[in-house]
């Protein structure tokens, strides 16, 4: 096992590898920005080191810096969390040239998996499914109809050059097919002077369904359920839950085993996420592999009782898998709220400063994953995520009951954040019911800030 | 006391966590009070909650009366009158005797009568006919003489 | 189910159960003293009244001040906590004739219970095994010898009136029973003016053992394990585990058989816990039934996965119970460790006073019931607790582990507490090996003293 | 600024919650500073540790040395000299040019000389050869001319 480990990042993730290695009994070792002096991870470390000024390609992304702290700290191993260089390939590589372990895949893994097209061939060829397109240019109108009736409709047109919505058009009809895509190629030629166009079947209101994957160095793969991420905001998960609703035990079988096949066909090492849309009729289609921990991991923690972390340091020093396939049951309901700093309100403006007070939830089924003290000054150089209440209960509504207690016990004294709309959420009937897709929160923000305000009128009142 | 010592016990004050200061010897009082509440206490208030299971939002704590009070003498339903449809003990203006009734605090199905603690004149009735109120908690504010 | 209840209770057993009422969808009603009006409790109420002034005889046991509440504000049931008026029979009673739940055991099973000598008779009718002994008083020297020649050394000799050590004699050769036994009445005698004397079996290095038993108005009756409360200084426990290491399979399947049948013999209702010791032997007695919930039993949710609040509300709501005996599974490893405001260096002197900062630990495994925020001030007049640790792991040294990172934490700046002494404690080898008996912590207080001293002069160095 | 105007100022910095305030205009300067620690930032520091598992103290945030300071330019290892045996590139009390080399830092076995900003005199060397020093922190007290 390892004797010390450097913690390549910031913020709750940072200590959430803090904590693994302390109960590891590894010496963790921290580095910071000079914006981050005061910040958690570093009050609680005994060695921190300060890598740079507060912009993060001077720091957290300074791979030299990193290195540097970790040879004269005798690392052996670098944890580099969400974000920043946890999915950076040549910085994988530097530690393997450096002999320090990376506690993830390779530098090739992350590479072949961060190639969207390379990995959309390579999950092709294991056999799992993908969203059906043109793999590549389609070059006339003729050959776009002829893909888009063998696909089925509706489907997307794109400009491989566009963005924003130019040159893109849904097609729901086949006589509308060939007129849209001249209109779309067109505009593409007019807005960015190239005309080359895509082809993909448009998947109607998706959930957001992706499976945890852990796999070790003797080529053992589990995957340990799945998590239903689809309460986003401009692709920004803000909910998420295990088990998803969505999902029939058959259909959830078959997504894991897809999964496992999707981490073979890579020769995947580490913890891993595939995720997947899946439309209202139970098609489910592969679209990116995340290759690192993710933010929304404790919720898969409580349902499977398996500290990931711990697995991850476990794997990157060579042991093999703590658990077998069969050994991992999902039990329970486990709801992931994230707490940032944004207004809502304010088209979810992002609001650092100082927290003059904070006082967390507690009690039995809930956990929090922070940074977050009272005094603490949240720097305005990061992201805005300022800590996860998790909760767990042996069903669902007894979770979404657990949550809503505990975001009201929640106070945060100083920036503006998003905790009354999560309760809103929770009190909503298609989130009760489970109703959902990555269109909810569009779909019904005026609703919950309406009855936020109103909330607010009361509580004067 | 010279003013010194009062500086002194100024900066003192100043430098504590104290947000007042009471101090009274027998030929001279002073008393300090810092204009920044003290935050933490009233803090932990819960989020406001959604409109399905929207609870009434928590009882302001009743704004201290000027002037003396008669308060709770224990926890319980308090009457301004002996009955329903009765006049109540006392009104807004009267004078009263020191001893004298001035309401009813039910406790346990046992009326318990709150006397006038000397002779006064009665400023304001502080409660709802009816309601339940805490121990200590002011009922009647009155003037002495 | 219940509409609402009231909680007659303070501190962190008001949160805990207030938090259970809130995830059941019951309004929860809270009572304080005049020295609680910003407790945490209070905070976040909705309806909270004041019952009376700081002295607890004048507040949190004021019979009528509740009742009174608790009809005024419509309540179905009350929900007492532990100490205060938990086990007063006379309380349990009046709430029934007020037509109003008590979230425990009848007044009948209080009086019972708390019957010490009717409980006794009890168990041994129910083939409970009681420590042995006189069954009374023994009227000679020689009475005595015979009794102890029977039930074996060593015994311990008692004067009824007795305390603080006057008028007790351990025995451990049989020739010196009848010397001892005359020297401890004369001194009896001499001290309280009463020569009535007892005798028992003198239970040397025991573990303080208990089971969890919780039992339905329909007559069902199920223990839920262990725990292990040895760790105590004057009998007042300080950390909980469960299960015990001191237990193999057999014998706590063996006591578990007991704590069933005692429960079923008092004709118990709601949670309770069996109180044994067990000496080095194996051999197991009764000491006494607690008829509430304990301050301990968030090890015992831990490992069973069972909210017992939650199920004690619904037993008393007439439900049966959530489980069957064959559905409690105890699994992993739980701790509880007792933070309290007193200062272990000064014997333990309590130590109110305001809390300027608290910064409670979080994560994976780690559950924290307090009703401490910053800026808190611990009144003087109740006990000493100010917030509960317990972690949960797969094992019990990964437990451990996760316990002195969990108190590494905890930063309380304000009044002494003994996170130091717990923190020690968690590194001691015998504590670490699972050896300890009841004596533990006086025998090993000097050496925990001594590091504490160690690292605070390293710290300063 | 009228005296009126001061207290004013004062005021508004009591019910703030800054801890110091600097104003300065052409021909008038005000300092404020309150007397209260920030106490929760430096506060969360672990329990000591036991004995068995003592991790050392953390260290403590070098003291802010008066005077200018030349500041690592990036972490790494701090070198006075350019080898083990060889003589240091300053020592206390030398006179040096701007631009002169006054120290290493070595970062992924590069060496990065590091160079005097002024024509100055060397006060203090502020860090042990051969340690890991922190991006920013002191390395070499001076001072101009």
């Amino acid at each position: 096992m390892f004797k010390r480990i450097l913690i390549a990042n910031r913020g709750e993730i940072a200590v959430r590898v803090f904590r693994a290695c302390r109960e590891l009994d590894i010496e963790p070792v921290v580095v910071y920005s000079q914006a981050d002096v005061n910040a958690l991870h570093v009050q609680l470390a005994e060695r921190a080191y300060c890598i740079g000024p507060a912009r993060s390609a001077d720091s957290y992304l300074n791979v030299d810096a990193i290195l540097t702290v970790a040879k004269a700290t005798g690392c052996d191993a670098i944890h580099p969390g969400y974000g920043f260089l946890s999915e950076n390939d040549e910085f994988a590589d530097a530690c393997a040239q450096a002999g320090i372990a990376f506690i993830g895949p390779s530098g090739d893994v992350i590479r072949a998996m961060g190639n969207k097209a390379a990995a959309r061939k390579l999950m092709m060829s294991a056999g799992v499914p993908v969203v059906p397109g043109s793999d590549g240019a389609v070059e006339t109108a003729e050959q776009a109809k002829e893909l888009a009736d063998s696909i089925g409709y509706p489907v997307l047109i794109k400009a491989s050059a566009g963005g924003g919505g130019r040159g893109m058009r849904r097609v729901f009809e086949p006589d509308q097919l060939i007129p849209l895509f001249e209109e779309a190629r067109s505009e593409s030629v007019a807005c960015f002077g190239s005309g080359e166009m895509y082809l993909e079947k448009l998947i109607l209101n998706p959930r957001h369904i992706e499976f945890q994957i852990m796999a070790d160095q003797q080529g053992n793969v589990i995957q340990l359920g799945d998590r239903d991420c689809s309460i986003q905001r401009r692709n920004q998960k803000l909910i998420e839950e295990s088990p998803s609703k969505a999902l029939t035990p058959e259909l959830r079988e078959r997504m894991g085993a897809a999964a496992v096949a999707a981490a073979k066909a890579a020769h995947y090492v580490n913890a891993g996420t595939i995720e997947f849309v899946l439309d209202p009729d139970g098609n489910f289609y592969f679209i990116e592999m995340n290759t690192r921990i993710q933010v929304e991991h404790p919720v898969t923690e409580l349902v499977t009782g398996m500290d990931l972390v711990r697995e991850q340091i476990r794997i990157a020093a060579g042991l093999p898998l703590s658990r077998t396939q069969e050994e991992v049951v999902q039990k329970g309901h486990a709801i992931e709220c994230r707490i940032n700093a944004e207004d809502p309100a304010h088209n979810f403006q992002p609001c650092p400063g100082k927290i003059d007070f904070v006082h967390l939830p507690g009690g039995y089924g809930v956990r929090v994953d922070t940074g977050l003290y009272s005094g603490y000054t949240l720097p305005p150089y990061y992201d805005s995520l300022m800590a996860k209440l998790i909760v767990f209960a042996p069903t669902r509504l007894e979770a979404i009951r657990r949550m809503r207690r505990a975001l009201e016990e929640l106070v945060i004294e100083g920036p503006a954040n998003n905790t009354d709309l999560l309760h809103q959420i929770m009190h909503h009937p298609d989130f009760v019911r489970g109703n959902y897709t990555t269109g909810y929160l569009e779909a019904n923000m005026d609703t919950l800030l309406s009855w936020s305000r109103v909330g607010e009128e009361e509580a004067k009142a | 006391m010279t003013n010194q010592e009062i500086f002194e016990l100024m900066a003192r004050f100043d430098a504590s966590t104290a947000a007042t200061l009471k101090l009274s010897t027998k030929d001279f009082s002073l008393e300090l009070g810092k204009a920044v509440a003290a935050a933490p206490a009233a803090v932990a208030v819960a989020p406001v909650a959604a409109p399905a299971a929207a609870p009434a939002a928590a009882p302001a704590p009743a704004a201290q009366p000027e002037g003396p009070c008669i308060t709770a003498p224990l926890v319980g339903t308090f009457y301004a009158a002996s009955a329903p449809d009765a006049e109540p003990f006392v009104k807004v203006g009267d004078k009263v005797k020191k001893g004298q009734t001035v309401c009813l605090m039910e406790a346990m199905k046992m009326m318990n009568e709150v006397h006038a603690p000397c002779d006064c004149t009665i400023e304001a009735i502080l409660q709802e006919d009816g309601a339940l109120v805490s121990f200590g908690d002011p009922l009647i504010r009155y003037r002495e003489g």
